[in-house]
């Protein structure tokens, strides 16, 4: 029987969901150290609060929403609230050599990541509470339902062919596009883009962050493989090398303006592992070295197209995440081949060129879908209870005024 | 007595606290401030391009000493602190009513001195 | 042959050896941030020092007196001297399908990390070389019998059917309790309770530790399944909801008497990881969810029971370890099922309330004996070398008067 | 058939080369910790960027360089160039039951730490620029051809019969000796051995780094099973061994001293691990805890001989990864068994002095060879772009005058 | 000369800052303080519960500059960093001997002079 | 008016604060300082050994009061910061100009005046 558990998959898939996991507090870091002391608590709170907050979320419904029996492939099915119905052995849909809660487990480690990703849109100035709100309806109606289109059985995305090997389009794009539109909808920090200064009081603590991000791709990018096997390889490899060449080629337009900038090599590092995440199982090493090398450039002028304009975007979630993930899905589209990965497709350079428009019209679909949902709910919100603290409070810094606390004594 | 407030580059303050010691300038303290003057601060590198920092860190050494020991004491730093370019600091000095030692509970001139400096030196000779 | 190793068995119960490893660091990060800036390294310190200390105890004979062949379900025998006769077999009483060794690394890590816990009840005062002498015997006294009782064959716990998956009582009621006791034995800090601020120096690093135990300790509890398998899913789910709930929940409770204090977030999540510990491998996800959401307002009150008594034990390890961990022996003998393991038993809630009191047995027995021991340990030591420094070391801070250093220039 | 893929097999190859992989940033924060506030940036980066550049090397050419079918047992040969024909088979001759890019994306952490460990050297003075061309051609012409020699199926002292079981040889020695070579090359510090005080500005971060150092290492040797049995099982278990004992030693050499150091304590760790890193897979947890336990003073009184010297080797890589990577292959040489691993050989201590003897003519090949290239390296760097910056740019700092940034606001 | 110590509230320095540049003044610097005064400190939140601090962290700028000129400054801080609420802070101002300008050497009142400040565009008017 | 500079131990801060509160003195702040005097410095461990840190850490406490309130304060300080070793810290006063309250705009003595201060109280007598 095909069905029963491999144990060697299963312990993978284990540590992969404790490494992506580790995901939320190492973003929490990763964005923490590039705001002001006066709000860091309040930074790291923003992503850590989504491991308590929609874990609880995704074993009640969310689970369910994102991979019940497919309705109309549209949403999933009530079949697993609570769990329910999800137990140890195999689902063949979707893994069929691991205990189906494991995928289950795995999964909600990306769902409570995204939200978490969000964040940067805003802080230094979200009301708490507002936050908390909008990040249970968002990964309610944005992100469940898009993971559903995309992963799901039935799911409108997958049917229509589009690939995304581990959340190009379900993390990244979400995240990217409904950050810009939250920032859209949020008032600007006090005197940003007017002689406001906001200086990152503790770089050393993004880089821990990046550190611990990168190994913890690892378990995203392999994990996605759902099992110990040479796709993950090949995937871990390709997140790897991804990786990499974004750092590098970062490093060389941050001293190209000026100097090798130790925040750019970072932060270039990460958007190679935003844009290799919808590709990593899909293509060569050598196409993840080019595909995390055009990445950086990318998102490397979309932050200052994003600066020019004045958009308090704070920490450039839409040019890291949206723009990477959108460049890496379109990637996936041109560089996928059945070589690597016979369960894939092949891309444009392999002599199709219809799976690029797929993967274009499947970003579409997302971006636009995840933007105007989110910014449909940040102005309710904003009508209602307010998404944005009292300037006053804003200048005491959020962790007195919002978390009654003060992070460094 | 005076006391003597120089605000110096960072980097000097090593330069500076052995030249004094040097000179038998020995009892002092230090705090970090940040400061702007003619120096219109630096450009810091971001993600991308830079942002501009218009209060530099500087060192703030405080000396309480004797009237007599003053213009070599200010002439001390301004050696030690000096690079010519801008941003190289200012003293300052004040008048001061009384001093007193908590330790031995010594008051005024006396709560001054150090085995070791100007004045014992001077009183010696 | 049933005795073969299975690799993919091995890889998860190597990982999670690596795992609760991890937590001995995280937890200095954790109990580091909430002291002085002048006891930093201290603190840090006490926590890793377990790491060399207990380890090398463990080898000689800490784990030949906790799982030896069982002397008359007190004590393990000296079979297993110096790792003597711990191959690489496996060791059928314990784990069928993974070599001895690993069993004897993984269980190393648990005996590595309780006195580590125990140091949060006397931080900022503690005298070094006591608490070296003191945890030495502590773990040869103390945890290497208890773990005897609870898991070994033949064990006095076990025999009488109580339950715990991976150590509510063998880790948390010991080192709750005992802290308690030490607690009590020492002189208060300085200025407590008497207009001194210990205000946590650096609550970041406390975030950091929480998000790295959270992640560790899925290795712990997933673990504690000692193989790749449907259990291990299991367990992981449940530790990770039951820490989620207990986070919202406390959360709440700080929000409801002030603010959501961030500080609360994580000390919740951390309440609801020591209390799903025993239950983690017998229990339903939604039960993990109520365990946890439950064990915040036990700790919380708790905590506050602590200060109104006026007690210094600084990081509260009795209120989050003692009280958490009893309150989940005790719902584990009422929320335990078979339908989630058969090994296991079925709880008060399924038709069995002997459970319920066998749990209550089991929980006083260990807490009873951790107390009395630690007591008369702590009252001995402090006789002759002394377990506090002098006032006069205290105000000057740890790191200087017993390491001579200091944390940050 | 025996090259089918072996999925526990393959998930610890996986995991192991997540955590040798997050070893370095662990490094980074290991060394930051002990630099002062105004290099942090710099010396985290000296870490990180290897992630990066050494990474590409490896894809491109590196690997083929080490691992490519032997060129006379010098080199490899060009097979591998680009990752081209490492597929998701295994290569039975390095690993049988994992994927060939398993065993090649396991390498290259090793390869990516390798130069990284050198920077300790050179801290708060090296110049951006150079050190980047260095590691580059360093990886390529000491890193690349000594893992061949060792590793290399066919390779010169493979052939001889040296054991280095996860890169004693490899790694450390090539490290150390390279690191005591370029310190002889560039200049010291400012007011170095000259009434400068070089406090470490952050020592929690150099605890930190060697918490997670230390749960790297268990992939770093116990991944070099390269398997989930046995073997890493005791690999694991001698280097947690090794790391405990050479801890403790460490704290009572500086104990007697002075005060039990914590700094000393952590690196005394560190060095264990270091140490047992040949040994880990040849010899039995008692040796283990001897050889941490001897490695210790080795270490300790190599610093003091440095200190007494005069040379600023800045975070004496010399002394804790030379000289302990080089006591540790003798030792391996000392007490290696084939009780323990029927592949390894037997010692000193087993009746086979002949061992020893081949261990240290390995270690003199390799420490020579290190160190006279990575001298003629640095000189020439000296000679044309400069390996230090200026000294006006040594007192503003690393992170302002390399970088543009600063650490902390 | 003067010297003006003003005591404000963490958030006010840019306010502060930008509308003393805005009357010329431009020599400064800014230390981190923690002060005590009508202000009775803040509750901040623990694991439960709450606990008060009563030296609440406020900025401190030191100015040095013309006699003439303290007025005008003493009241641009005063309008700057009023908030109208306990905790705005206070100004203190103490008398100066002399200033020595590090770079050039300069001395006393010349030594304070910045070209955009107020009293060059005085000399100039 | 005068100004009070004391550069006490860290660890006296918490009692020289309530011993200044007992005598009436509420508005103070606090810097921290690195200092050096007779204190020689404190040796720290490193890896292996030892190495000399010669600023030490300490507290400077300002406080501005009225004239007649200085000795008692002084007194006060030396007191509570006294221990008889070396490092205990020294206090400096400097004469006054004036003072500025911001919130409300009072000026000079009135500026320093809290409900339960020694001046208020006097004034009640
Ligand atoms: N009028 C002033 N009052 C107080 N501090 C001042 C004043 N002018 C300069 N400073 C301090 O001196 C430092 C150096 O002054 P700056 O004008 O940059 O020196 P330079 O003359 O070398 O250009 C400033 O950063 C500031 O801290
Ligand atoms: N007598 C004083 N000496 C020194 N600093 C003082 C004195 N009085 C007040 N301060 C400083 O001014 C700050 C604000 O004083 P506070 O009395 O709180 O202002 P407000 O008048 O707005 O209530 C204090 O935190 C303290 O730093
Ligand atoms: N002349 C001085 N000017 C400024 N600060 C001083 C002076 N003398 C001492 N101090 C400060 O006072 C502190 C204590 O002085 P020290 O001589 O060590 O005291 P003690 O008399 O107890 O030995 C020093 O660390 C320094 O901060």
């Amino acid at each position: 029987m095909q069905n029963e558990i491999n144990t060697g998959d299963t312990a993978w898939i284990l540590v992969s969901t404790a490494l992506v996991l580790l995901m939320t507090p190492a973003l929490a870091f990763f964005y923490g150290g590039m705001v002001r002391k006066k709000n860091i608590l309040s930074t790291l709170n923003l992503s850590f609060v989504m491991m308590a907050l929609i874990s609880v979320q995704w074993v009640l419904f969310g689970y369910s929403i994102a991979f019940g029996p497919s309705i109309g492939g549209l949403l999933g099915g009530p079949s697993y609230l609570g769990f329910n119905g999800v137990g140890t052995a195999p689902n063949a849909d979707y893994a069929a050599t691991i205990p189906h809660m494991a995928f289950a487990a795995y999964q909600m480690m990306f769902a409570v990541i995204t939200p978490a990703l969000i964040s940067g849109a805003f802080v230094e100035r979200v009301r708490f509470k507002a936050y908390v709100i909008f990040s249970l309806l968002w990964a309610t109606l944005v992100y469940d339902p898009v993971a559903h289109w995309v992963w799901g059985v039935g799911g409108i995305l997958r049917n229509m062919g589009a690939l995304d090997f581990a959340g190009g389009a379900v993390v990244h794009i979400t995240a990217g596009f409904s950050a810009l539109a939250f920032a859209l909808a949020i008032r600007k920090r006090r005197g940003y883009g007017n002689g406001g200064v906001f200086e990152p009081h503790n770089i050393p603590f993004t880089v821990l962050g990046a550190g611990l991000l990168w190994a913890g791709w690892f378990g995203f990018n392999g994990g996605s493989a759902l099992g110990a096997n040479g796709l993950a390889v090949t995937a871990l490899v390709n997140t790897n090398s991804a990786a990499a060449a974004a750092g590098l080629v970062w490093m060389l337009l941050s001293w190209r303006d000026n100097k090798p900038s130790v925040l750019g090599i970072v932060t270039g590092a990460v958007v190679g592992l935003v844009a290799i995440t919808p590709a990593a199982g899909f293509v060569t090493p050598l196409s993840a070295l080019i595909i995390g090398a055009l990445a950086s450039p990318v998102s490397y002028y979309a932050i200052k197209l994003r600066q020019k304009v004045g958009l308090d975007e704070s920490l450039d979630v839409m040019a890291c995440h949206g723009t990477g993930g959108t460049f890496g899905a379109l990637a996936t589209g041109i560089f996928a081949t059945k070589m690597v990965n016979e369960a894939g497709a092949d891309g444009l350079l392999y002599g199709n060129p219809a799976q690029f428009v797929t993967q274009l019209l499947s970003v579409v679909i997302v971006a636009v879908f995840s933007f105007v949902v989110t910014f449909a709910l940040a102005k309710l919100l904003n009508r209602t209870i307010g998404i944005a603290v009292s300037e006053r409070e804003e200048e005491v810094g959020l962790d007195i005024s919002e978390h009654g606390e003060r992070a460094y004594a | 007595m005076k006391k003597i407030e120089a605000i110096i580059r960072e980097d000097k303050l090593n330069d500076v606290k052995d030249a004094l010691y040097k000179v038998g300038i020995i009892g002092m303290n230090v705090v970090e401030v940040r400061g702007h003057g003619r120096d219109g601060g630096i450009e810091l590198v971001g993600r991308t391009g830079t942002y501009r920092i218009d209060l530099l860190p500087k060192i703030q050494i405080n000396i309480v000493l004797s009237d007599h020991n003053v213009q070599r004491t200010v002439d001390t730093i301004c050696e030690a602190a000096h690079t010519g370019s801008t941003g190289d600091g200012i003293i300052f000095v004040y008048p001061v009513d009384d001093v007193v030692r908590i330790r031995t509970g010594e008051r005024g001139q006396s709560a001054l001195q150090y085995p070791n400096d100007i004045d014992v030196r001077k009183t010696k000779a």
